[in-house]
C-alpha cells in the first residue's frame, strides 16, 4: 500500500509548480490533501480491475499504477503522454492498467460504470469497476441511473463518492439536500457508507468489503469518501470563499502522516524507510519531469489522428 | 429476391450479427417485445435475456452503459426507442462516445451501434416525430447512416456493427413496414457509398430514408412532364459519398435536396454547400431545397400533413428549376 | 371530491371506444383503473395550484377542473381544443386551471417542478405545484435533480409518483432496484409515504398533508400511489406481457366504487345520488363529444402560428 | 463612447435588467463569485442571493426550473457555465423550452434566457471547447444570437431578456476580456439586425463571434494585397438579417464565411446556402468556408492553433476566390 500510496502527493504538488512555471497549458485539479482515498481505492484493487475517474484524476491514475511518466507527459501536453497529448490533465487515461479515464463531465462516469460491469459479467472474469465522482456531481441524473441500473444488475461496480465538500465555490451542504450522499443507496437497496477519507486504512477496508461483494456477485456499494481538498479548486483558484481555518483542520488529518504513523506503530516500517521511500518518491518524479520536459510536443496535424480505427475517407 | 419488409430486415441483420458475434447485444426499452416498432422482436426466444436487454427509462445509463461496455470488450446495439429522446442522453453521445477514443489518444474503440427511430407521421406528436440527424453530423466522431430501403437497412446496420467505431442509424418509421426485395445471401453495404434510386438526365434529386420514396414518386410525376429526374441516396451522411454526387450533377446540372426536418442548420444545407463547393461551375441554376418549415411537429393531421416534405414540393422545385 | 372525482373514468371509456373507431389521430394512453390518483391528489389542490402532468393526463385536466369540452377537442385534433390540435393527448394543457401540461419526455415535469415553485416563493403566493410521474419514469435522471433542487430550496412542491407498477411492458420490479419509490425521499431529506391509490381518500390525506407542508414553507414531499391500469399501456397494447388475474385483481379495487361506498357510508350520498351524478356526467361526457365532432379541424397553415410571441419575421 | 470589456459589458446588461424588472433572476454554478469569467460578479452584493442563485451541479434541473419558472410568472437568466454542458440539458432546451408554447397552442410564454459560453481556447480540452450552436439553430422554438464585441454583447444581451421568447445568447470565452467602446447610455440591439463590421467592395466575409475579429485582422492583411473585404456581423442566427447578407454580396459578389465550429452540418453551411439561394446570380465564385476540421478539439497547444480558425485562412479563401 505505500507503494501505491506514497507516490500521490509529490507528483500534484511539483505539478503545481510547473503549472505555476507555465510548464503546463489549461487548467488543472490537484488533490493534494486527498490521496487517502486514492490510496485506500487503489489498494483493495487489482491491476486487472477498472477505474472511471474524474477531472481530479492524477492521484487516482497514478495509485491504479499508471505510468508517472506518461501522465506527467500528457499533462505537459507532450506527444508522449499517455493520450499523446489530446486529452490533458482532465482526459488523462492509461488503458493499459484499467484507468479508463478522467472526464471533463461530472458524474458522466456513473453510467459508464454499469456498462464496464456489465461487460465484466457477460465476459465471465471476476473483475470490478470503480466509479469515483465528487460530492457537488453526485446531484447530476447520471449518479440516479447509474447506481439504480448498477444494482437492477447487480453489477460489480463500486462507486465512490469523494467528499471533499465542496463543489467549486459551492459548499457541500447548499448542493445536496438532506446532506448525506451515502445515505441516498438505501433507496436503492445497495450498502451505503461514509467513511473518514483521510484514513487510508478505513477507506480501503471499505472499498475491500464492496469488492469482495462485486466479485462475488452481490452487487454494487455506494462508499463516501470524506476528506478536505487542501488547495483551490483548480490552480488559480484564490478561495475567497472558503475560511483558512478549513485547510488548516484538514492539514492535521494529513492522510499520508497518518498512513505512515499506522505503518510504523504496526512496526511495518522501520526508521529509515520513510527516507528511504521518500528519496525514492522524489527521484521517480523528477524522472517523469525530465521525461515530460524533453519530450517533444506533438505535430499540428497530429490533431486529425486517432477519430476513427476504420476512416478510410481519412484526410478527404 | 425474396421480398421483406424494412422493419424485418433490420431484425434479420440483428439475428444474423448476433449469431455471428457472441459480443453483440441489444439494449433498450421494450426490446424484449419489440415495443413499439417490433425490430427486436423474437430476439429474446433465440439470444436470451442476457443479449436482449429491457432497460429502466434511464437514457442516460442505456447509453452511457453502452459505452462502457464497448470500451471494455463487447459490441453494444442500443434502441434509442424514439430519437427524440436521446436528448435525454446527448453527453453520453456527443461528449463521451463520440470522443472518448480521440481525447484518449487512440487507446480505445468504442464499436457500438445507435438505432435511433425517428420522423414524422401518424400525429405523433412535437416529442414523437423530430428528425435530429444535423446535430450527430455535426459532431466529430460519430458516423452517421440513414437507409431507405429494406435491403439498405439491413446493409447498413450489419456494417454498423461490424464497424469499429460509433454509428447511428436513423431509421424512419414510416419505413417499417414498406416492403423491398432484400438479397437472400448475406450483404454489407458499406458506409460512404451513395446509390442512384433512379437514373436520370435533367435534374439531380438527393434525399434520404423516408425522403428518397417521395423522391421516386416525384420523379414519376415529372417523367410525365418529360423531366427526367435522378435519384441520389447517399445512405450515410458520415462518411459522405462526395464523389457520387459529384458525378450526379456534372450530368444533370440542377440539383434538389430533400429532406424532412427543418430548414436551418440541416443537413440539406450542408449537402447543398458541398455540391456547391465541388460542382459550382456546374450548376445551371441554384441548388433548390425541399425541407420542413422551422416550427415543431403539429399533432393534428392537416397541420402535420402541412409540415411534411413530400413528393409535390420536389416536382414544383425541379419544375422551377427547369425554367 | 365526487364532483371532480367522478367524471374521470367516463370520459377516458369513451375516449377509448372513440380511437377504435377511428375518431381519435395519434396514441393516446388512458388512465382508467387509476382515478383514485387524480382525484385523491386535486381534491388536495385549489384552483390557482399547478399542475404537471404525464403522458397518461386526461384524468388529471379533468380532476384539476379543466374544460371537458375543450380536452376531447383537442385530443380529436379540433382548432377548438385546448391547444389548437398542436398538442394532442400528450401534450394537453389548460394554464387557466393551473395545468402546465402533458410531457411526451418522461419525468420532465420533475425538473419544472423546483421552478413553479420557486416563482410561487418569490412572487409571495401561497400556492403549490402537484409535480405527476409514473414508476418507469422515477428511473430518470431528472427526478434525481428535481427533487434535490426542490429540497434544497425548501420549494412548495408536492412530487406524486402514480405508480401502476408496468412502464409499458416492463414490471416495476425490473426497472426500479430497492423496490420502493417513497424510500429514495429519506436520501434528500423530505417526507416519502406509500398510499393506496386506489383510495382516493388515502390519496387525498397524504397529498393534504403534502400541501399544508408546502403551503407553510416546509418544503416538498413525495408521495407514491400504488394503483392498477386496468387498460393496455397505450390503446392497441395486447398487453401479452401480463397476466389478466393482475387487472381482475384491479378492478375489485374499483378506486370510483371505494369511493363511493365510502361516501354513501358516510351518509354523505343519499341512494339517489350516485345515479344522478352518472346522469349529469355521462351529459357532460356526451356533450364534450359532440362539441369535439362538430368542431372544425385547424386549418392547415395554422401549423406556422403560436411559436413565438415576438415574430417580426413570421412567415418571412 | 467609454471602453469596456466583453464580459463587464454582459455584466453591466444584467445589473440593468434586474434593476428594471424585479422577475429577472440568474441561475447557475457558482454565479454569486461570478465563477469562471466573471460576468455574474457583484450581482449577488447588490439584488441578493435570491435573485442570484447559486445552483447544484444539476444542468436539467437549472434549466427545466426555469422553464417552469418562466411560465409561471419569473425572467430566467441562466449561466450554462460552458456551453459544452447543454449536453446535460438537451431535453429541456430543445423539447421543452422550445416546443412548449407551440404544443400547448400558444397558452403559455417562455422569456428565458441561456447564456451559453462556449469556444476554443486555452488548451481547455475536448469537454470545454466547443462549439454547439448549429444544434439549436436546427431547433425550431428558439433564438440565437452570437455577439462579437462588448457594446454588441450588453445591447443583445438585454434585448435577450426582454424578449418575451427563449433566447440562446453564445458568449465567445477568449472574447470576454476583450475590449471595445459602450454607449454611456442604455443601449439595445435588436434581433435580426446585421451590422458591417468593415466596409468593403471586393468580398464579402460573414463571420460571428471571436471570428469577426478574425475576419478583421483579415482584412487589414488583405487591404495590404489591394483586396477590399466587407466584413459582415449577423449578430444574431435565429432571426436572420437576410437582407444584410443580399446586399452586401450584391456589391462584392464574393464570399467566405468563417466560423469557428467543425464543417459538417455547421451554421456556416447553413449560411452558404441561404446566401446561394438568394444570391445565385451575384455569386462570381463558389463561397468559400473557413471552419474547423472534423475532429474533437484535442488540448496540446500546437495541436489546438491548429484546429483553431484564424485570419490566415480566411485571407486565403479570400485571395483564392479573387483569381
Ligand atoms: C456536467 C458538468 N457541470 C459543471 C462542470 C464544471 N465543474 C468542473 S469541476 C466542478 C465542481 C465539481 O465538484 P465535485 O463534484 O465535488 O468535485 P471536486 O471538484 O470537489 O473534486 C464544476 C462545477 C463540469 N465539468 N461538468
Ligand atoms: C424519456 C422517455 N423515454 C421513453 C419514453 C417512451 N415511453 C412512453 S410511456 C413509457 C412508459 C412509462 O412508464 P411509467 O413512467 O410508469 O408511466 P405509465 O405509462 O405507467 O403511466 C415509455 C417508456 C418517453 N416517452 N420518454
Ligand atoms: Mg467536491
Ligand atoms: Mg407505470
Amino acid at each position: 500500500m505505500v507503494e501505491e500510496g506514497a507516490p500521490t502527493p509529490a507528483p500534484d504538488a511539483r505539478a503545481r509548480e510547473l503549472y505555476h512555471a507555465g510548464r503546463i497549458p489549461g487548467f488543472i485539479h490537484l488533490s493534494v490533501g486527498q490521496e487517502g482515498v486514492a490510496v485506500g481505492v487503489c489498494a483493495a484493487l487489482r491491476r486487472d480491475d477498472y477505474l472511471l475517474s474524474t477531472h481530479r484524476g492524477h492521484g487516482h491514475l497514478i495509485a491504479k499504477g499508471g505510468s508517472l511518466r506518461r501522465l506527467m507527459a500528457e499533462i505537459f501536453g507532450k506527444v508522449t503522454g499517455c493520450c499523446k497529448g489530446k486529452g490533458g490533465s482532465m482526459h488523462i487515461a492509461d488503458a493499459s492498467v484499467g484507468y479508463l479515464g478522467a472526464n471533463g463531465v461530472l458524474a458522466s462516469g456513473c453510467v459508464l460504470g454499469p456498462g464496464v460491469g456489465l461487460s465484466i459479467q457477460i465476459r465471465g472474469t471476476d473483475q470490478v469497476v470503480v466509479v469515483l465522482f465528487g460530492d457537488g456531481a453526485a446531484n447530476r441524473g447520471p449518479f440516479h441511473e447509474g447506481v439504480n441500473l448498477s444494482a437492477l444488475w447487480r453489477a460489480p461496480v463500486v462507486f465512490v463518492c469523494e467528499n471533499n465538500s465542496w463543489a467549486s465555490t459551492t459548499a457541500h451542504e447548499l448542493s445536496t439536500a438532506g446532506g448525506s450522499i451515502a445515505a441516498r443507496a438505501a433507496g436503492y437497496g445497495i450498502p451505503g457508507v461514509a467513511v473518514d477519507g483521510n484514513d487510508a486504512l478505513a477507506v480501503h477496508a471499505a472499498v475491500a468489503e464492496a469488492v469482495r461483494r462485486a466479485r462475488g456477485g452481490d452487487g454494487p456499494s455506494l462508499i463516501e469518501a470524506k476528506t478536505v481538498r487542501w488547495l483551490g479548486h483548480h490552480e488559480g483558484d484564490p478561495q475567497a470563499y472558503r475560511p483558512k481555518s478549513e485547510v488548516e483542520e484538514g492539514r492535521r488529518q494529513d492522510p499520508i502522516a497518518r498512513l505512515r504513523a499506522h505503518l510504523e506503530g504496526a512496526a511495518l516500517l522501520d526508521a529509515a524507510q520513510p527516507a528511504r521511500v521518500a528519496q525514492a518518491i522524489e527521484a521517480e518524479v523528477e524522472d517523469a519531469i525530465a521525461f515530460a520536459e524533453s519530450s517533444p510536443l506533438p505535430e499540428p496535424e497530429a490533431a486529425l489522428d486517432d477519430l476513427f480505427v476504420h476512416w478510410p475517407w481519412k484526410g478527404r | 429476391m425474396p421480398l421483406m419488409d424494412f422493419g424485418d430486415a433490420l431484425n434479420l441483420a440483428l439475428k444474423e450479427e448476433m449469431r455471428r458475434d457472441g459480443r453483440v447485444y441489444c439494449i433498450g426499452e421494450d426490446i424484449v417485445l419489440g415495443v413499439p416498432f417490433s425490430v427486436t422482436k423474437g430476439l429474446a426466444e433465440e439470444f436470451g435475456l442476457a443479449r436482449v436487454r429491457n432497460a429502466p427509462i434511464s437514457e442516460a445509463a442505456i447509453v452511457g452503459s453502452s459505452l462502457g461496455a464497448a470500451i471494455t470488450g463487447l459490441v453494444p446495439v442500443v434502441d434509442m426507442h424514439f430519437a427524440d429522446f436521446v436528448t435525454c442522453a446527448m453527453d453520453e453521445v456527443v461528449n463521451q462516445i463520440a470522443k472518448s477514443r480521440y481525447m484518449f489518444g487512440g487507446q480505445i474503440a468504442c464499436p457500438l451501434t445507435l438505432r435511433m427511430p425517428y420522423g414524422i407521421g401518424k400525429s405523433a406528436g412535437g416529442h414523437h416525430s423530430n428528425s435530429v440527424e444535423a446535430w450527430f453530423v455535426n459532431t466529430p466522431g460519430l458516423k452517421v447512416c440513414m437507409p431507405s430501403t429494406p435491403a439498405d437497412a439491413r446493409g447498413l446496420l450489419k456494417t454498423a456493427i461490424r464497424d469499429p467505431d460509433p454509428v447511428l442509424i436513423f431509421e424512419h418509421r414510416a419505413l417499417y413496414r414498406v416492403q423491398g426485395e432484400v438479397p437472400a445471401e448475406e450483404t454489407l453495404v458499406p458506409l460512404g457509398s451513395a446509390d442512384v434510386k433512379r437514373a436520370g438526365t435533367d435534374v439531380t434529386v438527393i434525399a434520404t430514408a423516408r425522403m428518397v420514396g417521395e423522391a421516386l414518386l416525384a420523379a414519376e410525376m415529372l417523367a410525365e412532364e418529360g423531366i427526367s429526374a435522378e435519384v441520389v441516396d447517399p445512405r450515410s451522411l458520415v462518411p459522405l459519398d462526395r464523389a457520387a454526387l459529384a458525378a450526379s450533377v456534372a450530368k444533370t446540372h440542377r440539383v434538389v435536396i430533400a429532406e424532412e426536418g427543418p430548414m436551418r442548420a440541416s443537413v440539406g444545407a450542408w449537402l447543398a454547400w458541398v455540391v456547391m463547393e465541388q460542382s459550382f461551375d456546374e450548376l445551371d441554376a441554384p441548388i433548390a431545397r425541399v425541407a420542413a418549415p422551422d416550427v415543431p411537429i403539429p399533432f393534428s393531421p392537416p397541420m402535420e400533413a402541412f409540415v411534411t416534405a413530400h413528393a409535390g414540393q420536389i416536382v414544383a422545385a425541379a419544375v422551377e428549376l427547369m425554367k
